[in-house]
């Protein structure tokens, strides 16, 4: 069976800049906003995209991911042309081989594309928060009869040299693409979504394949090889909130974005993001609670005292507690009189009575998964 | 070793499962006594506890408990019940071998008196076409978490026909339910049928295990008799012959048996021990449909104590001693006592609410308040705009 | 470009997807033309082409042509239908967002003549409350594997209130239905509702488009003025002021209107282009409730020609031109010609059948002989031992 | 959640002895008795046993695996607790690579089994038809307060040494375990089923891991260690049909065998094999149809004849074509006049009409998936 498209979204190693968060789950499987996962916003926007068939590469602790992705049913994507893949690295008559980049993790895996036969590709990240239609990027690549597309955001002209940066003409087609240019002659950064013509895909990773010299990367490699011999790329603007969550300060802050008065994402209309829930009960605010300006889900339990922050599922928050400015994940435990500041407690974490974890902007303190935090320990502090 | 005992072996090692018995949850309950609240809904499908409905409780403690097959019979009124359990997917029982089956309510036969028995009368055939010996029948009109392996243990050791699970009424009970005198090894020595049931007296809480040729036999007994009723004809007197025992359940349990009752389980709820005993159970979750809603947002000013809040809502105001629902919003300066507001109710700007039942999508507007008292709480109906 | 002209773009595309459409499946036909077949089941649920119900054939037109979200119109006697359908998994269907629904039927009006437009109107709250701006209704009791997206263009470039999917009877045909008249370009001159249809004559399948005001406005205007027929109340009175178009249906259909017309069509199956047609259409499947039967095991000197046999079959003798269901078993010696032998029948050794139609379970014992014609096929009824 | 039983399928690499067969799909893939694949046994024997939760450990195409198996709905293993989870290798912090052995296979999964918490592992191969219960080995497991328990099975003595042979006390217990005896003592085989209590498989197989002398193998290895060690290991006995797969001989004597005039499992009852079924139709016999002494499964379509063979799913025997002492595999075409006897003919093939394909008992003939046979081309015979 012939489907329209696939995607295909690459989740990367170990995420080493998340540091202690990503001890034990693939970064795509760090916890987001509360309730989310940061895969969950991708896996979303394809179901609501109608892009029902996804791949997942990654080759640390695959089924970890696994385990919380299931076979895509939370977000409708198990239907019978659809699924989600997750994909790490496999023997193949040819050998085998760990990832060597973004390009060669899709080479790797162009037997599985073939198998699900798509019309187009579609590339994404799996680190980014952001909700996006992507049938409408479609639209666009099937009405400019495009090789490739690639989704673009305005970035501050200050910021437009630490992106990849498109020079397009008029009609959006793209004329030139540098990586991380000193002197950067425009402000429209690469998003890493890319939607390909699938056998032009293929052409160019066979290629990028036999290329000694490459680094098997997209930005680096196949895109500029794509605009050498002249193929037709188009950029797809986008205006929506969009952040990279790679680092723990970045992370931090795209939390603390969603507790602005007006959330930057409409994550619970019509194109709502999705995400695999456990069996737990309303949230319980016990009778000295003092929770304001913040997110709280379902399954935890507050006595203390929450101002500004984001208590994840299954969280307690004891008597006496002060948590501010903070993002606790799942089923984290803040002790008696504990307090945390400017800081990511990682799921599972005790902080014991009295301890505690402070960091400031700039210099957010992380605990990492399943850690103890006692009064005499000092919270790790995160490199920035 | 025959494969009935192999599996009641195991009952106390690490994987409970009573893969010999066969669940039925009857959800054709008289839901009179619950006024306005159940005009358009039957009482398995009142919302409850913030996002549950009453039905969960039975269902998730026969999963819990390992039952792998449970048949559903239907009530004439089952649009909100089908989509509420769908395929039984978030039960565990959408399955190609066992799960979930619907039993849709007979047609009215003609000029018969119609009662609750009928519907097990009329599905007797799938009953008896499933391989398990026995039968648990859990009427889905009380909230509990219970574990019926020690009850099935309980059953086989006294070696009773029929074993009927009850507890002590927490409080006088006005709707009519079964009574039972029972001795202290549990033999029940009477049976009655009452209208309203006294605060301790030992009440059933629609929980039965029987083997099934034995339920059988009673329903076929006392349908074909001209029975109708479910308590009357078949467990007063079809099983009068039968040795029937009594297990008294000691965990928190209580029946939806009236407005005031409705109100006070849910304010139950609110004490952290009753919350743990009924949702943290490890290996006991309620499990209900997923509605995947957003993570509450307190904003600015908010203050919310003592209360149970679903996600979905957004607060402004406060909050004390309440439950709130899926979605629901309040205003900034609205205050919310002691009351239960359900799925998408919007609190409006300095609105008040004391003691107040409001059923799903209602509004009460800026300024407005509402006044009842624990004992007697207001109710305000669906989609009413105050 | 809005959303609705977005996907209707794409459906000479790759993927075509009828988005804004949503599925009705009205399941309560009256059987009576069907005899015994129909006793103790719907149209709807009677056993099809070896491993089939007649409903499949809707259903599995409606989900491979894009639709996602289907409300089920149950009948009375409904357990049969949700036991095959269940939650719809097997067709793709049991999904959170969208899927399938039951409709169950609505209860008795007191002392109001009862009709099948009755159980639309009780459910137009949920029809109007989904998102999709198109109805596609399917009254299932027609074979046919359709594309509903060229009838979906038709009906938008027709600039129609309401499309009619009609084709010509390929047989007199005994039960009561909609019969048209059109203009070459497919306007509707005139609708009849006649007790028989004479062949040839362009007969309405059952499929109708309409927007969903349209079609919304038309169930509450019949059923509020006292109307209880869809066909007459609906399609007749409340639709006689809006713009008709009728779509004629080039593939492979049948109405199944008697107990021959059943026979036949299956027997119509056995023709390896029909069969192809139906069964093996690229991105067309007709999907069923999967029972996971082992293959079918032709024993030393079975003879099997001309036809359709389904799996969990075992076979020591003849068969010719006949459809075994799943589970037959035909011992040595016997032969079966020119018959339908439904689930689980047994032909014992020697015995024989010619013409005849076997319900489920029916045992022919060794020796017997049952014969009937082609234009009158003997019928056994289920469970039956001859 | 702690769970009662994980099992562990080892699916293995790419099967090389059953060569042009697993050129595109793993081992357990390959379809067996014209409607199941082989991995269905061991899956349906878990699900019929009540063992929800299942690793299949592979290193060859596992999207292929994923496709067919998907979250394990087919076999009710779906529920909360259970699923199926593909299992490759993949990138730890403490390194990668790719499986060396059985017990290292399962040692690079110690992550998989920790997060699952079982109280025992049970560990099967891919490659075996037969129906068993495990639930009785684990209960005398359990009843015998075991350390590990083997399946073992009579053979035949002459063929004993071809073996891993048990020698037990009375009582069951295993003295003795040696791999392909020349002089074997015992006609107790092992059937590589191995139930272990879960801390005392890991603490062998951390063990194993550090010994560089080590195969990482069960057999040769870890149940030696374990019996050096006197543990409580303890043969379960197994009395029905089983058979290994693994060379193509094999996969068609076994095949051959389900057409006794009685199967040798039960494969349609109370604990019947299950699959994944695809929406097919009943078969159809055409008016010239012959069939005697086969298994013809949906969806094919037979106008010749077809004579104690195999006929799977989707398959065409077209008019005149004659197919003999063969397993037909999925949507093969067999065209018209085309003969084919004592042969496996590989999904999706083409045997033009008029072709042949002959072999003969010893020497079957073989041809691999989705390849072309024409009258000129000479069928390749499997090496036996």
């Amino acid at each position: 069976m012939k489907i329209n498209c696939l995607a295909m979204i690459l989740a990367g190693g170990q995420g080493s800049r998340l540091g202690a968060l990503t001890k034990n789950i693939a970064k795509p499987a760090v916890p987001f906003g509360g309730k989310y996962r940061i895969i969950d916003f991708p896996l979303s926007n394809c179901a609501n995209s109608g892009i029902e068939r996804v791949g997942v590469l990654t080759q640390y602790r695959p089924f970890e991911l696994h385990n919380y992705v299931g076979n895509g049913n939370a977000w409708d994507l198990d239907g019978r042309y659809g699924g989600v893949f997750i994909l790490p690295p496999y023997q193949s008559t040819e050998g085998a081989d760990w990832y060597r980049g973004t390009a060669d993790a899709i080479y790797q895996n162009l037997n599985f594309i073939e198998m699900s036969d798509p019309s187009y590709v579609l590339i994404l990240s799996g680190d980014h928060i952001y909700s996006m239609d992507y049938s409408e990027m479609l639209d666009l690549h099937r009405r400019k009869n495009a090789d490739a597309t690639i989704g673009v955001i305005e970035v501050p002209w200050s910021e437009a040299s630490r992106f990849g940066i498109m020079e397009t003409d008029e009609s959006g087609r793209i004329e030139k693409f540098v990586e991380k240019p000193k002197e950067p002659k425009s402000n429209l950064a690469s998003m890493g979504i890319y939607i390909f013509t699938a056998s032009y895909l293929k052409r160019y990773l066979v290629m990028d394949a036999k290329d000694k010299s490459s680094e098997h990367d997209f930005g680096k490699n196949v895109i500029p090889a794509m605009l050498a011999d002249r193929g037709r790329l188009f950029s797809f603007p986008f205006h929506g909130y969009w952040k990279d969550v790679g680092t723990i300060e970045s992370l931090w802050q795209a939390n603390m974005d969603f507790l602005a008065a007006k959330p930057p994402i409409d994550i619970s209309g019509d194109r709502r993001i999705r995400s695999a829930n456990q069996p737990v009960p309303p949230h319980y605010m016990g009778p000295e609670a003092r929770v304001t300006s913040s997110i709280v889900n379902e399954g935890s339990i507050v006595f203390g005292t929450v101002e500004h922050s984001i208590i994840s599922t299954g969280v307690r928050v004891a008597e006496g507690a002060r948590v501010t400015n903070s993002v606790v994940m799942p089923f984290a435990v803040i002790g008696e009189g504990a307090v945390v500041d400017h800081a990511i407690i990682g799921q599972h974490t005790n902080i014991m009575a009295g301890a505690q974890v402070i960091g400031s902007e700039g210099a957010i303190a992380v605990t990492g998964e399943d850690e103890l935090v006692t009064p005499e320990s000092e919270a790790r502090k995160a490199a920035v | 070793m025959d494969r009935r005992e192999f599996w009641l072996n195991r009952l106390d090692e690490v994987n409970p499962k009573l893969k010999n018995v066969m669940g039925l949850v009857d959800l054709q309950q008289d839901s009179s006594y619950l006024g306005d609240l159940t005009k358009k809904r039957t009482i398995a499908s009142l919302p409850f506890a913030g996002r549950y409905r009453i039905v969960d409780f039975a269902l998730s403690s026969m999963v819990n408990s390992g039952i792998r097959n449970v048949g559903v019979l239907l009530p004439e009124k089952s649009r909100s019940i089908l989509d509420h359990i769908r395929s039984g997917k978030d039960w565990d029982l959408a399955r190609h071998h066992k799960g979930l089956c619907y039993l849709p309510p007979a047609p009215a036969d003609n000029g018969r008196k119609e009662g609750d028995l009928k519907n097990y009368y009329a599905n007797l055939d799938f009953i008896e076409s499933n391989s398990e010996e026995y039968v648990l029948l859990a009427r889905a009109d009380c909230i509990y978490n219970m574990d019926f392996n020690p009850i099935m243990r309980f059953h086989e050791n006294t070696r009773a026909d029929v074993t009927i699970v009850v507890s002590p009424a927490a409080h006088d009970d006005m709707a009519r339910g079964i009574v039972v005198k029972m001795a202290e090894n549990g033999l029940v020595e009477d049976i009655t049928v009452k209208p309203d049931i006294k605060k301790g007296e030992m009440r059933a809480l629609g929980v039965y295990i029987a083997r099934k040729d034995c339920f059988c036999s009673g329903v076929r007994r006392a349908y074909e008799h001209g029975g109708t009723d479910f308590r009357v004809d078949l467990v007063l007197e079809a099983f009068k012959n039968r040795t029937i025992f009594a297990y008294e359940h000691r965990g928190f349990s209580r029946r939806i048996c009236s407005m005031l009752a409705y109100y006070e389980t849910n304010m139950a709820m609110l004490q952290p021990d009753i919350w743990k005993e009924m949702f943290m159970r490890e290996g006991h979750p309620i499990f209900t449909k997923v509605k995947d809603m957003a993570p509450v947002q307190y904003k600015e000013g908010s203050n919310v104590t003592n209360t149970l809040v679903a996600n979905g809502c957004e607060i402004y105001g406060t909050v004390e001693n309440s439950v709130l629902f899926r979605g629901v919003k309040i205003a900034p300066g609205a205050v919310v006592r002691d009351s239960i507001i359900m799925q998408n109710g919007f609190i409006q700007d300095n609105a008040r609410t004391n003691c107040v039942v409001c059923d799903k999508n209602v509004v009460v507007s800026a300024g407005k308040v509402l006044e009842g008292a624990k004992t007697y709480p207001v109710f305000v109906g669906k989609n009413v705009r105050i």
